[in-house]
């Protein structure tokens, strides 16, 4: 297996190497990437399409906002495939081979819990304000779904995980990654219900009280809140299974 | 397009990203097919899939630019919606004279209806490509979930086999094989019939 | 060479160290920590390039979230590995 | 609504799959009818979609999420979702094969993954919607994600199964994944030489700079994205994950997957090849008079697909395992078809994955239907099937006449044109390497005849009455039909697999009016 690893490995890299003479001067101005009509008009014209200063969020969540439709679908489904792959049913049980030490049930430590008490809030706000100012800095609904999910990791790791699970159970985590789904989804469809085409955030401004440039800067804030709804507790969700192997229960 | 020794010296020196990539790459590829641990052969997966997306954004670079977010100066909700006149409701506006006198207050200026204007070419130049982030944004999700499932996958081979080595696997699998015995579904014992 | 340039070369030298030895190391934990440091580096080039969103997911993704799956699922199998 | 069929497509899925999720594991009895519903839905939108086809007048449909037109701002900008006839008939095959799935999966998604059927449906139809996607974008990097919704319900989907499931499904995810970075890159080095990522952008953009045929960064591309889209269709040397990933997955799973995951990637490589690279760049792209080495030596690399492929299937002694070492020899036929670089070739390879789709679902239906009823797909299980399962087995059988290639069936007329296309492209050896594997699948199919019939035992002993008399004994022979629910998709996957064969001229037709642009040569091709 080695050999052969090592023949594909020499393979590709001679392929990728013989590629590279070819490449484009390190950051070159006038790239076929980077002087392309397309992104050019990202930069150009982000700002007259939706007015949201970051192009990357603006391109991420409406030029390309089907992309990040099935991206926040892929975590779904990792979360969903994750339940579905180590949820114990009847007749499974561990190999005899598994002989797992008894779980350590340490009592959580005094100063870990106080500080990840202080921390917490603070985590959250974060996370509240990445995804809020998402449209101005870095950041956005992905990255603010991370961090929320973390916020809760955290309080797993620190107590143990019934003490999450006690705030969002599995089952709840699934269910509003669902709805974050449906936020965006929804947004979606309603806006292509009012006349525009699937995603076309546009012609909210038949029902928002803003413009049409406004309206796909207001609904994109929305796309945004449902990845986060669904990155936090998918996040979650996969933890709370990877780290009890599906049984939901004690801690790491 | 380049001379004999050039060559080395343009690998080396001006796409030293590329060249890190091309090693990355080739360092979870070989780790994902050699390598005997599943886990092993995840960090391997993860480390391929990065050094993909360390190609696209440097593909992303551009020498001088700054990053894909609108400076004050053309941020559609930034000041330079002070120095932008009004000359009618259709927005017309004069780029040449805005360079040249940046600060023409207007009284009759309303915040509420700036207008955003489009980038000269010129000003574009300034701005990292914004398109190769945002592919890798997906690009990373992709990854995380990707690993999230093989992981679980991971957990749930050590739950019925007991090892996380490939070969151990292996020969449990093919020691349950050798254990199957395929069931004659038919309740009756054709052999009785014969007499 | 600028300082930035010499920065960058820092960071791409460290990144193959890591991810050499965290994938050459026995103690699986120990590899999964060092994964997360080859991220974070890997996030810190990023955020040079002036790629400063997918730095940012990457910190949060695969310095934090990715690396404690894994020693989330490291804890839950054998820790030592063959190779 | 009806400009709008192409978004509902996706939309009726998707939606289905997050109320599968919601509502699964309070009431798991709405799964079944939400998913069955949605895909009708999808079919309907689908239908819908074909007919705006045909009535346009450049045979095609454009799309644009977020609308971002193509008129208005540069192509490229937003996402644009591209229905030729092309695209929209492998949907049409796509949607419509899960929909006879998700009708017949009732009872063995009951029966299978209890306690997980929210969770199994909602994974269900959103494969569906990846699939359906992959056969209609218009855009490389859109394409990518696709791939990975597909890939990652698959991995769920397989591994939901047993153990050994999830042992095979490690597999596909380490191959999956290299397939599907190898492409990511190969779209990479495509957008660093172009600046799109949109497919008609590119295709433009290398038309015009013919300078980029030399390139070599797009040479590599072309590997990269080639080599992925190989790996994920598991032709020969990646073909490793297929067999036992498919053989221990749920029943279900395999009736959705089989039939299209491996299907879909060859749309994808056809897709690639004509309308992304451009059939000057992809085939006739010489430096020298050897010929393109792609076309001299893929046809052979798909020989000996075929010829290994059909040799494993020969050696299997179960139903279900043989079928899937059928499915990576299928693989190499259309592989083929496209490489051997003729009209008819690519007609049949095209006209392949349709019929091979409906007919590879047929038999795994059957053979779901034996698992259930027998608890085994070891040859052993099968004796005296017939007469207990009539319908069963004839729509069984008609599956496997197609696959062999019988007249009436579907799968005749696609081997017909595959066999033209290697004729006049006087690819020798990939005809011979076709007659070869439709020789092993009569020989696999009448074994199965033979111990479907008769009272012998795998080892051919006799075990009937007597020397002469090999009928059954009375106790073996009472009827005891499927439940209709699994029957009846049965019997109308045979019926679209008779009718295609019968109106195979129409589907023809459309392929003829896709493919009429692209100059490919009719006569000889070396």
């Amino acid at each position: 297996m080695k050999k052969v690893a090592l023949a594909v490995t020499l393979f590709i890299g001679a392929l990728l190497l013989y590629a590279a003479k070819d490449f484009s001067v390190w950051g070159h101005l006038q790239s076929p990437a980077s002087a392309s009509p397309v992104s050019k008009h990202f930069i150009a014209d982000t700002g007259v399409d939706t007015e949201v200063p970051n192009m990357v969020t603006a391109v991420l969540a409406d030029y390309r906002g089907f992309d990040t439709m099935f991206e926040t679908v892929v975590i779904f489904i990792a979360g969903i495939a994750i339940i579905a792959i180590l949820r114990r049913t009847g007749a499974d049980a561990d190999s005899p081979a598994i002989q797992r030490e008894s779980d350590v049930v340490a009592e959580p430590d005094l100063i870990v819990t106080n500080t990840v008490r202080l921390l917490i809030p603070v985590i959250q706000l974060f996370a509240f304000y990445v995804l809020a100012h998402g449209h101005v800095s870095p950041g956005g609904g992905f990255q603010g779904g991370v961090i929320m999910g973390a916020s809760f990791i955290l309080v797993a790791l620190a107590w143990d995980l019934p003490k999450a699970l006690d705030r969002l159970s599995v089952d709840r985590a699934i269910m509003l990654a669902g709805v974050g789904i449906l936020i965006y989804a929804g947004i979606g469809l309603f806006s292509m219900l009012l006349g525009g085409e699937f995603l076309d955030y546009a012609e909210l401004s038949h029902v928002l009280p803003v413009s049409r440039e406004m309206a796909r800067y207001h609904a994109m804030l929305g796309v945004e809140i449902g990845v986060a709804f669904t990155v936090t507790t998918v996040m979650f969700a996969i933890y709370a299974n990877l780290s009890t192997r599906g049984r939901l229960e004690g801690g790491l | 397009m380049f001379g004999e020794e050039g060559l080395l010296n343009e690998l080396l020196v001006e796409r030293f990203n590329y060249c890190v990539y091309v090693v990355l790459l080739l360092i979870g590829l070989y780790a994902m097919i050699a390598k005997n641990n599943l886990i092993k052969k995840l960090i391997g997966m993860s480390i391929f899939q990065t050094a993909i997306i360390l190609f696209y954004v440097s593909i992303g670079v551009k020498e001088g630019a700054t990053i894909p977010i609108y400076l004050a100066e053309h941020d559609p909700h930034g000041h330079h919606a002070e120095h932008i006149v009004h000359l009618d409701e259709a927005n017309t506006i004069d780029v040449s004279e805005e360079n040249a006198t940046p600060l023409r207050l207007s009284h009759e200026q309303d915040h509420g209806h700036h207008a955003p204007r489009s980038l000269t070419d010129e000003e574009t130049l300034g701005y990292a490509n914004p398109l190769p982030h945002v592919l890798m944004l997906t690009a990373i999700v992709v990854g995380v979930a990707t690993l999230g499932v093989a992981l679980a996958l991971t957990q749930r081979i050590y739950r019925a086999y007991g090892t996380i080595e490939e070969d151990a696997v292996l020969a449990a699998i093919q020691a349950e094989d050798a254990a199957t015995v395929i069931p004659d579904v038919l309740a009756t014992k054709p052999k009785a019939k014969k007499g | 060479m600028t300082g930035l340039a010499l920065f960058n070369l820092f960071i791409l030298v460290f990144m193959v160290v890591a991810a050499v030895i965290s994938l050459r190391v026995k103690d699986l934990l120990t590899a999964s920590v060092v994964f997360g440091i080859y991220s974070f580096l890997m996030c810190l080039l990023w955020a040079e390039m002036g790629a400063v969103d997918v730095a940012f997911t990457e910190a949060a993704v695969g310095a934090g979230v990715s690396a404690v799956f894994l020693v989330a699922t490291v804890f839950n199998v054998k820790r030592s590995s063959s190779d | 609504m009806s400009e709008n069929s192409i978004a509902l497509i996706f939309a009726f899925p998707l939606f289905g799959a997050v109320f599968c999720a919601l509502f699964g594991r309070k009431s798991p009895n709405l799964c079944h009818p939400i998913s069955v519903a949605s895909l009708a839905g999808a079919l309907g939108a689908g239908i819908e979609t074909l007919r705006r086809v045909i009535a346009s007048e450049a045979n095609e449909v454009s799309y644009f999420f977020g609308g971002w037109n193509a008129d208005a701002y540069p192509r490229g900008v937003g996402i644009e979702f591209r229905a030729d006839y092309l695209g929209t008939l492998i949907m049409l095959v796509v949607v419509g094969v899960a929909f006879l799935v998700a009708w017949y999966s009732k009872l063995p998604v009951a029966e299978e993954t209890p306690e997980k059927e929210g969770y199994f449906y909602s994974l269900f139809l959103l494969q569906v919607t990846g699939l359906a996607g992959i056969s209609l974008t218009g855009d490389a990097f859109n394409l990518y994600v696709l791939i990975e919704v597909a890939a990652l319900t698959g991995y769920g989907l397989i591994a939901m199964g047993s153990a050994r499931a999830a042992a095979a499904t490690f597999k596909y995810v380490i191959l999956g994944t290299i397939g599907a970075s190898f492409y990511l890159l190969g779209v990479g080095y495509l957008y660093m030489k172009t600046g799109t990522l949109n497919m008609v952008g590119i295709e433009q953009f290398i038309t015009d700079n013919e300078s980029l045929a030399d390139s070599a960064a797009m040479q590599v591309a072309f590997v990269f994205v080639c080599l992925g889209v190989l790996m994920k269709m598991a032709f020969f040397p990646f073909h490793a994950w297929l067999p036992s990933a498919y053989f221990h997955a749920p029943t279900t799973t395999s009736c959705l997957l089989a039939p299209l995951v491996t299907k879909v990637m060859i749309y994808v490589m056809i897709r690639m090849l004509l309308t992304v690279f451009g059939v000057e760049f992809s085939f006739k792209n010489t430096h020298d008079d050897e010929g393109n080495i792609w076309t001299e030596v893929l046809p052979w690399l798909v020989v000996l697909a075929i010829l290994c492929a059909a040799t494993m299937a020969l050696a299997q002694r179960d139903v279900k395992k043989m079928l899937t070492y059928l499915i990576v020899a299928e693989v190499g036929y259309m592989v083929g078809g496209v490489w051997v670089y003729n009209y008819y070739g690519l007609i049949g390879s095209i006209f392949h994955i349709i019929s091979d789709a409906c007919m590879t679902l047929c038999l795994f239906l059957g053979v779901g239907i034996i698992l259930r009823k027998r608890k085994t797909t070891h040859f052993d299980g099968l004796r005296g099937l017939f007469r207990k399962m009539p319908f069963t087995m004839t729509g069984f059988f008609i599956g496997g006449f197609s696959i062999i290639g019988l007249p009436p069936t579907c799968g005749f007329f696609s081997k017909w044109y595959l066999i033209t296309g290697g004729m006049l492209a006087e690819r020798w050896e990939y005809i011979v390497a076709l007659m070869f594997s439709t020789m092993v699948m009569v020989v696999l199919f009448f074994r199965l005849i033979e111990r479907i019939h008769l009272a012998v035992t795998e080892s051919g002993e006799n075990i009937g009455h007597g020397h002469g008399d090999l009928a059954l004994p009375k106790s073996e022979t009472f009827f005891d039909e499927a439940p209709l629910s699994m029957l009846i998709p049965l019997l109308l996957s045979a019926g679209v697999v008779l009718v295609i064969g019968v109106f195979n001229q129409d589907v023809v037709n459309l392929l003829q009016d896709f493919l009429e642009p692209f100059n490919l040569p009719k006569g000889t091709g070396r």
